[in-house]
């Protein structure tokens, strides 16, 4: 099964194909045939992960064609299967499917509804790309082709002003991280020769330290782009300006973590450069309590989920920067599904209340008490949030709380101590969004109230599947004994990174200590205690969002103006983008307004000063010319004249008298060689 | 043997050819080339050239020749066989070409070309020359093979274009 | 096994031949039959070599020869026709529009 | 054995195919005459000997004895030799035909290429014919054969192209052993279809008889021939007919091979083969009526040269993909 992974990439690109050149053609049939290609493409991986899974798993590569050759640089498109790609694979051939069959039903009727699904297929191709490459050179081109997508569906209404603007912002932001990741290849490229995987890790042990942490660096700047941390996380709220899946699938579940399976996958030149692992964890840790703590105020729903994907995805870089690669890797498995859920939980509402005003839709504020409505997405969007907030057993708990265990005993503990702020946030926002989304009040415009109904299966039996995975994802394979299956399983993918006996031997601890604690006994002091901290964060949180917006609706209220400056801000997400405004645009357009100014003056002057030299000159010149130059020339003409006129009468205009001539010429040129 | 029908091949060429440039009549010039094309493709057989020797009867003598016969009879040559038929600086021309004769008779008398090789092959006998020259032709000379083709197409279309006659409406 | 010089005496003769036809003759049909033997005195030379030397070069380029000479004659006829049908003549020293 | 005992050989051999083939091209008239006339209802020629069997001779006596007239403004020279350039080339071809796999003249190493090229002569003869005559009707007959044979002998030569591509021969005794399998006709129905055709109008027959055509030209350029001049016409043209029958033999139908058990000499194949084909050749003319000039020309360029080249395209491709 194995050998036919090229199949995975092929499937969407015929959907691609049949979708973008037959669109007409195929009309209300796109969604159908690009779902059946996503189908197809999460059959063969299913295949592939059953043998990896209940195989022997290892490492396998799959030729395709030579791609480059020139010089010493080869590059190939094939194909790696091992366990750290089957799990993303998985993960993007699964929720990609989902998010496909969901769409069918929320794109129902749009007028780019086949251009749509062309979109989405052609993220597919490019994210499984990104996934299976087996090289950094082939990784980078799923890496700019993803962009390419995320641009094209963020831009999907592009007759909306915003929704362009958008899609050019994450355009322009992606580009700055990906100079740093091509950087960053060329890097790799220079000191180990090659670009591929296999050759990269293997020269990967002799590379001195300064350069492992600037190949990582540069990297990262790449995934900071992709993977919106600070300070490029600015495009991904704004992302939310695309349709909803596109959102769940693009913004939550896939892309934005390639940033983190870059790392993950190039762990091996990370550990030589431990400087890069600490600068990732500190940045993971700031995005994550920095965009939690905006998210605290947000009134947009998907902007609450674009703040808090932003936050998670601080959290899996934190992990990352720990050393703690299989917990990140398990924590963007269980994000893409409660975060994808979450994605299209939201957009089952926003579905529903597609009569009410525009400016209503996705405001909170303008909703409430829809849970008698619409009950399959509350109780999913629950799971979701459940998972999201860490309650045991829900996937988010295994997961995220490995992560803070793997920072806690590898000594991080500023880190450990952001990463535990961040998730009392998290669970606060996620809560408060379920509460003011569905509970209390009725605060619908009239006029759309009694179109409110639960969505169409085709929508809601995605949910379905999403939160079952949100409910069963972390404790399959996060559940003791040792850290859990999944460590095991990607152990051969992923390097050690130093300190990692401590690591790893605290995740089991905690572990233990979780199993025990089911089995009511106890021992690992440390453990217990971090698993009741992670259990007493997450309720505190649901707790004191119940109490604020559920209790004493005028809480938030009294908060607001208790701290003004405070709320303003936080509101104003820290004024990132209007100091980016500030400080970059416009110092840049300042800059080409001044390099206007000295083009106009200065260098327009010089040349003009030049060419009224010129023409000075040209004047006194043309005086000598006349008279000096062209009585030369004339007298030459003249004795040349008077030749002419003589030798002209050779000139008979009969071919033959040439032709004789060329003879004669014939009998000198033989005569030449005989009497020499 | 051979050399007693080189002799007899060698002398029909001269003479047919000297009795070609003399005549009068374009007619009989052409069919007296065409005569010594013939006497040419024996001496091209003689020369081990037996394909050579198949493509002077096929192409010239059956192609061009007719071709010329074929024009000449669409021209009214009756008028030209009264007219003046030397140019104005024969003498002078044949006399150059007769001084170039005696030159060229001096230089071939000089000899000292490099030693004969023998042929892979003899006369009559299989395989014949024409798959060893199809194989250089493809192989080796593909490329002037191509350019002569394209020669050969740019040569038709300027026919066309200068025999046609401007048609007016 | 004739002797290389009778072929090129052979083909000597006949290119001779041949450009005194082109110089000498005033019809213009008999100036490409003239060129004709000229490009056929050619053809007997390479022949020549090729038999000499054992070496098919010589034969190959009488078969381009043979091609540039088809060329030659379609297009020269083709003037000669158009010559014919515009001036009723075919005299080459009477066409001297090129004179001074 | 000398030099000259050799040249005796090739004499006899010589004088026997000359005689052979002058007798039987002499008898192919009167096939064809009674044959003609049994297929439109008549008896055709009874009087002179039985069933008129002495006919040709007699027709051929008649001939010669006739007055050999010389019309006053024709170039006598070419007047003359015109006949002859007409059927020289028509009999030197059958100094290369294999008549059978032991019995020929001489076997040359281009021999299909050789045929080619001398036949390819013929038309010499009759361009002469028609110039010379000095006469309006000559001249017609004489242009319209020589624009009808150079472009139908490029048919000619590219249809066999395919057959020799097979055969990877152009020596007519290896391309008869090509086909000791299969005939070549059923690899290559297209060829033959374009090869005959071609030489239908090859050698003036109906329906591709313009140069002679009665009706038109009186005769065409032939019309001021008499005696055996005349005669020499005529033999050329069922001498070629019998060249290209053979050939067609040769290159689409085995040659002197037999069909599978029946076990006839192979000369007795070889005439039997020929004799249907030459049939082919008399029940066309009794067929069919005579193609127009320009429906002629287009038939040529417009339809059989696209079809030859598409079946040597075709070929090489098979054989290059296949063989």
């Amino acid at each position: 099964m194995i050998r036919y992974a090229w199949l995975i990439p092929l499937f969407p690109l015929a959907g691609v194909l049949i979708n973008g050149l037959l669109g007409s053609r195929v009309r209300d049939k796109a969604g159908h045939v690009a779902s059946l290609m996503a189908g197809l493409s999460l059959l063969v991986v299913l295949g592939i992960a059953r043998e990896m899974i209940l195989g022997p798993g290892g490492s396998h590569v799959v030729p395709v064609w030579t791609w480059i050759t020139a010089g010493s640089l080869s590059v190939s498109v094939s194909f790696l299967v091992d366990p750290l790609s089957t799990i993303m694979l998985l993960v993007v051939a699964g929720v990609g499917f989902v998010i496909h069959v969901y769409s069918i039903g929320y794109m129902h009727g749009d007028p780019g509804y086949p251009r749509f699904f062309t979109y989405l297929n052609l993220f597919m191709l490019s994210m499984l790309l990104l996934v299976m490459a087996d090289n950094y050179l082939l990784m980078f081109v799923g890496w700019e082709g993803v962009g390419l997508c995320s641009y094209l569906l963020i831009g999907f209404w592009y007759e909306k002003q915003s929704a362009s603007d958008a899609g050019k912002k994450a355009f322009i932001v992606n580009r700055i991280g990906d100079a740093g990741f091509l950087l960053g290849l060329f890097l790799i490229w220079t000191l180990t020769g090659s670009l591929s995987y296999a050759e990269v890790f293997k020269a990967a042990p002799q590379l001195a330290a300064p350069a492992a942490t600037a190949i990582g660096l540069l990297l990262f700047i790449g995934a900071m782009g992709k993977s919106a941390q600070i300070p490029l996380y600015v495009w991904l709220p704004d992302a939310m300006e695309g349709p909803t899946p596109v959102s769940a699938l693009i913004h939550a579940a896939t892309m934005v973590t390639a940033g983190v399976y870059m790392v993950a996958r190039t762990s091996p030149v990370y550990v030589q450069g431990p400087g890069a692992l600490e600068v990732i964890a500190l940045v993971g840790a700031l995005t994550a309590i920095f965009s939690a703590s905006i998210g605290l105020v947000q009134n947009d729903i998907k902007r609450v989920m674009a703040y808090s994907t932003v936050s998670q995805l601080g959290f899996m870089f934190m992990a990352m920067g720990v050393g703690a690669f299989a917990s990140g890797i398990f924590h963007l498995m269980t994000h893409a599904f409660f975060k994808g859920l979450l994605f299209l939980g939201a957009g089952s509402v926003i579905h529903a209340l597609h009569h009410a005003p525009a400016a209503q839709q996705q405001d909170m504020r303008y909703m409430g008490g829809l849970r008698s409505k619409m009950p399959v997405t509350y109780w999913c969007l629950v799971a979701a949030a459940l998972a999201l907030a860490g309650v045991p057993p829900f996937a988010g708990f295994w997961s995220k709380d490995e992560i803070l265990a793997g920072a806690f005993f590898s000594g991080h503990y500023v880190v450990w101590g952001l990463g535990t702020a961040a998730a009392l946030m998290t669970a606060f926002y996620v809560f408060r969004m379920i509460f003011m989304t569905f509970h209390g009040e009725m605060r619908v415009d009239h006029h759309a109230r009694e179109h409110i109904r639960e969505s169409p299966a085709v929508m809601t039996v995605p949910l379905v599947i999403l939160a079952v995975l949100s409910v069963v994802g972390g404790v399959l394979p996060g559940f003791p004994p040792d850290a859990g299956w999944i460590h095991k399983f990607l152990a051969p993918s992923l390097a050690k990174a130093p300190g990692h006996a401590a690591l790893d031997e605290g995740v089991r601890v905690v572990k233990a200590a979780a199993q025990a604690g089911a089995q009511g006994g106890g021992h690992g002091t440390a453990g217990i205690a971090l698993i009741v901290l992670a259990i007493a964060v997450a309720l505190g949180g649901i707790a004191l969002a119940w109490r604020m917006y559920l209790r004493d609706t005028a809480a938030p209220a009294r908060l607001e103006r208790r701290f003004p400056g405070l709320y303003r801000l936080l509101l104003n997400k820290y004024y990132v983008d209007e100091i980016y405004q500030a400080c970059i645009v416009e110092p840049i357009y300042r800059l080409m307004r001044a390099l206007f100014d000295f083009d106009q003056k200065v260098v327009d002057g010089a040349v003009n000063g030049s060419s009224f030299l010129t023409v000075w000159f040209s004047r006194i010149s043309g005086i000598f010319d006349l008279r000096t130059v062209d009585g030369a020339v004339n007298g030459t003409a003249g004795v040349i004249g008077f030749f002419s006129q003589l030798f002209k009468f050779i000139q008979s205009g009969m071919v033959q008298n040439y032709l004789f001539v060329m003879l004669l010429g014939v009998f000198l040129m033989v005569s030449a060689y005989l009497f020499r | 043997m051979e050399l007693a029908f080189f002799y007899l091949f060698a002398a029909g060429i001269v003479g047919a050819s000297l009795l070609m440039v003399t005549r009068a009549n374009v007619i009989h010039a052409a069919l007296l080339l065409v005569l010594a094309f013939l006497f040419m493709a024996g001496l091209f057989v003689l020369a081990g050239a037996e394909f050579l020797a198949g493509v002077q009867i096929l192409i010239y003598a059956g192609g061009i020749m007719v071709l010329y016969l074929f024009s000449i009879m669409l021209m009214n040559v009756g008028v030209a066989v009264r007219l003046r038929q030397w140019h104005r600086q024969s003498v002078l021309a044949l006399a150059a070409a007769v001084l170039l004769g005696a030159e060229v008779w001096a230089v071939l008398g000089r000899g000292g070309y490099p030693g004969a090789k023998a042929w892979g092959w003899g006369l009559g006998q299989t395989p014949g020359n024409v798959e060893a020259l199809g194989e250089v032709l493809y192989t080796k000379f593909l490329f002037p093979f191509e350019v002569a083709s394209i020669l050969l197409l740019a040569a038709m279309i300027g026919a066309i274009v200068l025999a046609k006659r401007e048609i007016t409406r | 096994m004739v002797p290389l010089t009778h072929y090129l005496a052979l083909g000597a003769i006949l290119f001779l031949i041949g450009a005194a036809g082109v110089l000498m003759r005033r019809n213009a049909i008999m100036i490409l039959l003239s060129i004709e033997l000229m490009l056929n005195s050619v053809n007997i030379t390479f022949v020549g070599f090729a038999r000499q030397w054992a070496d098919l070069t010589g034969q190959v380029f009488a078969i381009f020869v043979i091609a540039v000479a088809a060329c030659e004659a379609a297009v020269g006829l083709a003037i000669l026709i158009s010559l014919n049908r515009d001036r009723q003549m075919m005299n080459v020293d009477e066409i001297n529009l090129l004179k001074w | 054995m000398g030099i000259a005992v050799e040249a005796v050989i090739a004499l006899v051999k010589i004088a026997v195919v000359l005689g052979v083939v002058s007798l039987v091209v002499a008898y192919l008239t009167y096939l064809e005459r009674k044959i003609i006339a049994h297929i439109q209802q008549r008896l055709g020629p009874m009087r002179v000997g039985w069933h008129g069997l002495l006919q040709p001779i007699a027709d051929g006596a008649k001939l010669f004895l006739k007055e050999d007239i010389i019309p006053d403004k024709a170039d006598k020279v070419v007047f003359v030799i015109a006949p002859i350039m007409v059927l020289v080339p028509a009999f030197v071809v059958y100094s290369v035909l294999p008549f059978s796999s032991t019995f020929y003249i001489t076997q040359v190493n281009i021999g299909i290429f050789f045929i080619l090229a001398v036949s390819s002569l013929g038309v010499f003869g009759i361009v002469m014919a028609g110039w010379a005559s000095n006469s309006k009707y000559s001249l017609l007959g004489a242009l319209r054969s020589a624009a009808q044979m150079l472009s139908y002998e490029i048919f000619l030569g590219f249809s066999i192209i395919g057959p020799l591509m097979l055969a990877g021969s152009l020596n007519m005794q290896k391309i008869v052993e090509a086909q000791s399998d299969v005939w070549f006709v059923f690899y290559q129905p297209l060829a033959f279809v374009v090869f005959f055709i071609a030489a239908l109008a090859e050698t003036n027959r109906v329906p591709f008889d313009l140069p002679e055509a009665e009706t038109e030209l009186v005769a065409g350029f032939h019309t001021e021939y008499s005696g055996m001049k005349f005669a020499f016409f005529f033999l050329a043209e069922y001498a070629s007919i019998m060249v290209v029958s053979t050939v067609a033999v040769t290159l689409f139908f085995g040659g002197w091979q037999g069909i599978g058990w029946i076990p006839l000499p192979g000369f007795v194949w070889y005439v039997l083969k020929l004799g249907a084909m030459i049939f082919v050749f008399i029940w066309i003319r009794a067929t069919l009526p005579r193609y127009r000039y320009d429906q002629l020309m287009r038939l040529g360029w417009k339809f059989m040269f696209p079809l030859v080249m598409a079946n040597i395209f075709l070929t090489g491709l098979v054989k290059f993909l296949f063989l």
